[in-house]
């Protein structure tokens, strides 16, 4: 079988993704025999943005820079997958878009020319075309590994879109919404954390995303009136929609 | 035949729960798991439900303790136990030769179940006929012992669904809490054979007659809906109307919380799995119609609106199944509203699409 | 100027050796990770989700981050957390020192002593390490998921204790697996020990940790150093002096001397090598390390020794564990005193303070990490070493190989105060 | 109790036949496979990535039956099967599923088959079935269109389908293109060009949605009956014998009450949008 060429690019984030390649590569230690690893600074001391059949994105947009190296990529790459929520939707540093950086941020700091960030936050797709979105802060390491598996054999993942109640049913574990009053952002939100806040017994904060294949603004608002009444200011559930769903958000005010 | 009717106390079922156990069965019910209702294993009458109240509105489930209370059920039903949330189907790991996975056959009794999760049980029997895994489970089940609604939820409206309060057939044994009391009956010449083992006497007369007070009473107050056959013409009628069926679902998010734990949806999606070294597993797991991807194929979406499946939700529980398999596939039970984030009310919306049709 | 991207690290840094006539007479040790600004995007939030948003700071340190701000609340808000559930949270902050301290020690470290640029590389020539080691981090992995949720931004820690106990059969699985690893552990400790090539040379260097009460460091009422000075948790800002340079996007800290300082496994270890257990000792000793860690190299020494004691540590808490209800412990409505804690993060001292606003919502907020508290340090141990030596490539690596010694967490070292966030001292 | 219902049979690809862009037909080879009537469909299986419901183009008898798929890469098992099976591989299948074309009621009848696209591999069968049986079926006339010429599938058969005795073969395509010396257009305007005895035909169509939709409102218009107009309808089909619930129309399975319907059975269901 011929290796899979896979580059693996960080922008903005935790790094904590990357630590789930790692991870997917732990679990499944024969992919090292089938994969050739051409980009990866956190893994190792070679890289060279080369021609790859994968490139895994981690992290959001915040620079020209970045921007480039985005582009970049994308022409190298035959398909590119946005890991984690940063890639997919901003992550939680898109809590500080909308404020003004030239007059806060840039005032503050000694040497502006190393603050090298946008005003915007940005999801990989708004910079370039995207083949693979596995959100999740951090992605789901099973669902990573499961992926890069399929794609060593030449196949692919077969998407379901659904939302976090969904396996939180299918697991049995008690609705802290309906149990206990609890505003949980579950029935909002993307599955594929295994329904992992709750399975603790508390409210999801939607870290995989908001399922904005189904949830339009009037229906959000619905869903703010529910988590109101539960306790959750909209301010609070507006700070959680945009840390973790910025784009989706984004797209939803602009689509009016 | 007439109706033979015995009496007993609490502690009857406690015996039986001992007979079950005694013929090697797994006797699965609901049962207090901590503070949280579940559907699993009892192993005496201690584990029962009994002595404590579900209080259930829309997005509202509280347990109360109540000496005098009625359980009725949780997000659990007996769908767990017959089709499972995830099931295994086959594994292939030399080259393409498919070895099917194993389901667990163990015999088991359903315990204290609802009239309407009965009634649920029918409609899976007859959607899921040719599924070998659903009938693998379903025929472990040795005995069903029903337990029948003495006092509805407010949630409840088996009576305009016609699937209780009381239990009307395909059980073994039904029993009746009245007071103190037990009132049992059988539904097949196994159940009556277990009840002479309980060796319980014949129920009093005014026993009996209580029993008919309560659940005509109880009839009543689980039939909020407008008549069955009012609620399928107007859903006929409203089916093109999409104005009516965007306001309608205008507050669901798609969670597809009422496809989990509705007791007859029986949707499934398949999962493929691979590794690197040849080994591949096909599994199901339970799949709801109000998720994006439900009608959606490559390169296409048949439902793409979130009114369309919302709208094939509620038409294929009361016109679709009925069509299908000669039952409304609605059972009352209540359980899609209970568990509903957004507190919407099937039962409100169905009477919605009824004085749409009628204004 | 030779500068060399730094690999085999979290988040992204860069090594700038300034050069005079060929010769190395300069060293920067540039953050260029752009910054998030974390100071600012927590504030405005209520005190209980800030846990959870700081977690998101570092990928591999995530609970240090989570626990530290709970206590900070806890402290001001006056919550008195049940001692079960402080004691299930240390246990999910030992899983990550396991964690963090494996994934350094077998997969950005030791392809440096081996000489090799790749886990490629070393999973060709060492597999049978690199599955040792494996199996350790897998099984902390699981540690932190059954008690956590997963393997970072776990989600079982909050302002107040914890959200549930987890199964007690599942921490039973867990401490049936334990000796198959400290096992795995030991072979893997003895191979890197048994190299022999841990450089031996003196650094000249401080440290400073937390003073916790008679264990080995968790978290503390404040900091410590060599020499004996103690500052409370609230005074920890005004004890060390802060710097900003032009190349970098993180603040650096010196001691009050304006001496650079160490913390992490190699400053905990010198400080508190007493308190290690007698097995974990032993084990050292076997290798001549009974003193203190005489440099930078060493660390790895003192992550091994840390692995040992924390794996020991771990499996006194998993037979004494008992599943229990959560008490759910509620915060004083009104806050009471400076929101401040410092723990002890794998990589060292992790310092938050909070000002909370009569809503009790985040009104200004100052993190300090350990990576940044060691950023002076780096350039002084690297200055110590290249001055004068040819700057070449070769140069660079060796500079890189110190600064990955430090195990740098480049992705939360970044900190910027932005205006309207800054200190309210 | 068995559980073989969703196992697969093992089937080996004999040839792969390039139809059109992105589109190729899988001659599968598999021991004791059931015959499948026109129309009917098979359920492949790509190890480990999954199964795709395909119609049966062609079937061939035999001691091993040979039958043929036409597959177009389009989701992540079809990209697979396209990039990676090839002659010699194996493929999972089981099957024939659904009803199919209900040719054999209609003998002594015209035969109208009207596809598009991709939709002519349900209905190359029955072409197959008119042409052996010739004399049991009045006249017979193909309508089949396509994007571009290109997209033509069975190209190497469409003179054969001239050659049908008492027969009319027309074929369209969207958009002008030079190579194209036929009609330009919708496949269902050819509708309006042939001749027809309402009372005494019976039309097959398959292809895009909408376009059954026009065509069979067409052959309304036409004098034909709503239950003589038969459509093959493709939905979310997964497991291919009416126990998963994806391909619910209305109270249709559609893998298992079709894929042909009457368009008088389905009309009502196709003229509410996303029903």
């Amino acid at each position: 079988m011929r290796k899979l060429r896979v580059a693996v690019f960080k922008l903005t984030s935790c790094s904590g993704c990357l630590n789930e390649v790692i991870y997917s590569m732990m679990v499944h230690p024969e992919l090292l025999r089938y994969v050739s690893i051409s980009y990866f600074t956190e893994l190792q001391d070679l890289n060279a943005v080369e021609e790859v059949d994968v490139a895994i994105v981690e992290g959001s947009v915040v620079n020209s820079e970045q921007e480039e190296l985005v582009r970049l990529v994308r022409e190298r790459a035959k398909l590119v997958a946005a890991l984690g929520t940063c890639a997919v939707f901003g992550g939680v540093q898109s809590l500080r878009v909308g404020e003004d950086l030239r007059t806060t941020v840039l005032a503050s700091y000694p040497n502006p020319d190393f603050i090298r960030v946008s005003p915007d936050v940005k999801s990989l797709d708004s910079v370039v075309r995207v083949d693979y979105r596995l959100p999740g802060c951090p992605v789901n390491g099973e669902s990573l590994a499961r992926l890069l598996v399929k794609l060593v054999l030449g196949g692919t993942e077969t998407p379901i879109h659904e939302s976090l109640c969904s396996e939180c049913k299918r697991k049995g574990i008690p609705c802290v919404v309906v149990l206990r009053k609890e505003p949980c952002l579950g029935p909002v939100t993307v599955a594929d954390c295994g329904a992992l806040c709750p399975s603790f017994g508390r409210g999801c904060y939607g870290c995989h995303g908001l399922n904005a294949l189904v949830v339009d603004k009037g229906r959000l608002e619905e869903f703010s009136r529910v988590v109101e009444r539960l306790g959750m200011s909209r301010d609070d559930l507006r700070a959680l929609l945009k840390a973790f769903s910025h784009a989706s958000l984004s797209r939803l005010s602009s689509a009016g | 035949m007439p109706m033979r009717y015995f009496a007993g106390d609490s502690s009857a079922l406690g015996d039986l729960i001992s007979i079950l156990r005694g013929r090697g069965l797994a006797v699965l019910s609901y049962r207090l798991w901590g503070d949280l209702p579940v559907f699993g294993e009892v192993e005496s009458l201690r584990d029962l439900s009994i002595g404590y109240s579900d209080v259930q509105g829309p997005a509202s489930y509280r347990l109360v303790r109540d000496e005098r209370g009625f359980f009725r059920h949780s997000y659990y039903s007996p769908k767990y136990a017959l089709h499972p949330p995830i099931q295994d189907i086959y594994e292939a790991s030399n080259g393409l030769r498919a070895v099917p996975a194993r389901v667990d056959t163990a015999p088991m009794a359903l315990f204290g179940i609802k009239p309407c999760d009965l009634a649920a049980i029918e409609v899976l029997d007859r959607v899921l006929e040719s599924d070998d895994f659903y009938r693998a489970r379903r025929s472990a089940v040795a005995y069903i012992v029903v337990e029948e609604c003495v006092e509805p939820g407010d949630t409840c409206f088996c009576g305009s669904t016609g699937t209780g309060p009381a239990a009307s057939g395909g059980f073994d044994v039904a029993y009746a809490r009245l007071e103190g009391r037990v009132l049992f009956r059988a539904g097949s010449e196994r159940g009556l054979r277990l009840l002479e083992e309980l060796k319980l006497g014949e129920a009093p007369g005014d026993l009996v007659e209580r029993y008919d007070e309560v659940m005509e009473e109880a009839r009543r107050k689980s039939s909020r809906l407008p008549p069955l056959d009012a609620v399928i013409k107007a859903l006929e009628d409203s089916a093109a109307s999409e104005g009516f069926w965007r306001e309608v679902s205008a507050r669901c998010v798609g969670c597809a919380n009422c496809n989990m734990v509705c007791p007859t949806c029986f949707c499934t999606e398949f999962i493929d799995s691979a590794d690197l070294s040849g080994r591949a597993r096909r599994q199901r797991q339970w799949f709801g119609c109000l998720s994006y991807t439900y009608g959606q194929v490559a390169g296409m979406h048949f439902r793409p609106e979130l009114f369309m499946r919302y709208r094939h939700f509620v038409l294929h529980k009361f016109v679709f199944y009925q069509r299908q398999i000669g039952l409304p596939g609605c059972v009352g039970c209540g359980r899609c509203i209970t568990w509903c984030p957004m507190g919407i009310d099937l039962g409100e919306v169905v009477s919605r699409v009824v004085s749409h049709g009628s204004g | 100027m030779l500068s060399g991207l730094l690999t085999r690290v979290e988040g992204e840094g860069q090594v700038v050796l300034k050069s005079a006539g060929g010769k190395v007479a300069g060293v920067e040790v540039r953050i260029t990770e752009a910054p998030r600004f974390f100071e600012y995007i927590v504030g405005g939030r209520r005190y209980s989700e800030v846990p959870d948003l700081t977690s998101r700071i570092c990928g591999l340190c995530g609970v240090s981050y989570m626990l530290t701000a709970a206590k900070a609340f806890e402290k001001c808000l006056s919550v008195e957390v049940p001692e079960d559930e402080e004691r299930l949270r240390l246990a999910i902050l030992a899983a990550e020192r396991v964690k963090s301290h494996a994934i350094h020690v077998v997969y950005l470290h030791l392809p440096d002593f081996l000489e090799l640029g790749s886990l490629s590389e070393l999973a060709e020539s060492y597999s049978h390490i690199l599955r040792r080691g494996m199996e350790i981090a897998l099984w902390a992995r699981k540690a932190m998921e059954v008690m956590g949720g997963r393997f970072h931004n776990v989600v079982n820690v909050r302002v107040g204790g914890v959200y549930s106990f987890p199964e007690a059969s599942k921490v039973a699985k867990l401490r049936q697996e334990l000796p198959r690893v400290l096992e795995g552990f030991l072979d893997v400790a003895r191979f890197v020990m048994g190299l022999g090539n841990i450089p031996g040379e003196a650094h000249r260097l401080r440290y400073m940790a937390v003073r916790d009460g008679d264990t080995y460091p968790w978290v503390g009422s404040g900091v410590i150093t060599d020499d004996g000075s103690y500052a409370g948790a609230d005074a920890f800002e005004s004890f060390v002096l802060t710097e900003q340079v032009g190349y970098s996007n993180a603040l650096r800290y010196r001691l009050p001397t304006g001496e650079p300082y160490v913390v992490g496994p190699l400053a905990r270890y010198n400080l508190y090598s007493g308190r290690l257990r007698r097995e974990v000792r032993k084990f050292l000793e076997e290798y001549g390390y009974g003193g203190p860690l005489k440099n930078v190299y060493q660390s790895v020494v003192a992550r091994i020794a840390e692995i040992y004691q924390t794996l020991l540590e771990l499996q006194e808490f998993f037979d004494e564990y008992r599943e229990k209800s959560v008490a759910r412990a509620e915060p004083a409505s009104a806050v009471r005193g400076p929101c401040v804690a410092v723990t002890e993060a794998p990589r060292g001292i992790l310092y938050h303070r909070y000002a909370l606003d009569g809503e009790l919502r985040v009104r200004s907020c100052n993190i300090i990490t350990p990576t940044a508290q060691n950023l002076a340090s780096m350039e002084e141990v690297i200055m110590s070493g290249l001055t004068g030596v040819d700057a070449d490539a070769r140069a660079v690596e060796v500079a890189k190989g110190i600064v990955r010694s430090y195990d740098p967490c480049i992705s939360c070292s970044v900190h910027v105060v932005p205006a309207g966030c800054t200190p309210d001292a | 109790m068995a559980l073989g219902r969703l196992l697969p049979k093992v089937g080996r690809v004999v040839k792969v036949v390039d139809e059109a862009p992105l589109v190729r037909t899988y001659h599968v080879e598999v021991e004791e496979f059931p015959e499948p009537s026109p129309g009917q469909f098979n359920v492949l299986y790509a190890k480990g990535m999954g199964e795709v419901v395909i119609s049966v183009s062609n079937y061939v008898a035999g001691g091993k039956s040979v039958m043929e798929h036409t597959v177009r890469a389009i989701g992540s098992v079809t990209n697979y099967i396209y990039a990676k099976i090839g002659a010699g591989d194996q493929l999972g299948i089981r099957g024939p599923y659904g009803k199919g074309w209900p040719i054999r009621e209609f003998e002594g009848y015209d035969v109208l088959i009207v596809g598009g696209g991709i939709g002519l591999a349900p209905l190359r069968p029955l072409i197959k079935c008119v042409s052996e049986g010739r004399d049991r079926y009045g006249r017979f006339t193909l309508l089949y269109g396509a994007r571009r010429p290109v997209d033509m599938l069975y190209k190497y058969e469409h003179e054969e389908y001239g050659r049908i005795p008492d027969s009319t073969v027309l074929f369209s395509i969207d958009a002008p293109h030079p190579s194209w010396r036929g009609y330009v257009g919708f496949v269902t305007d050819l509708i309006d060009k042939v001749k027809l005895e309402p009372a005494n035909t019976v039309a097959f169509v398959c292809g895009p949605e909408v376009m059954m939709k026009v065509a069979s409102d067409k052959l309304l218009k036409r004098g034909l009956k709503a239950d003589r107009v038969f459509l093959s309808l493709e939905r979310r089909c997964r497991c291919g014998v009416g126990i998963c619930g994806s391909c619910q129309l209305g109270h249709y399975f559609v893998c298992k009450d079709g894929p042909v319907f009457s368009y008088q059975d389905v009309k009502p269901y196709l003229a509410v949008r996303g029903l």
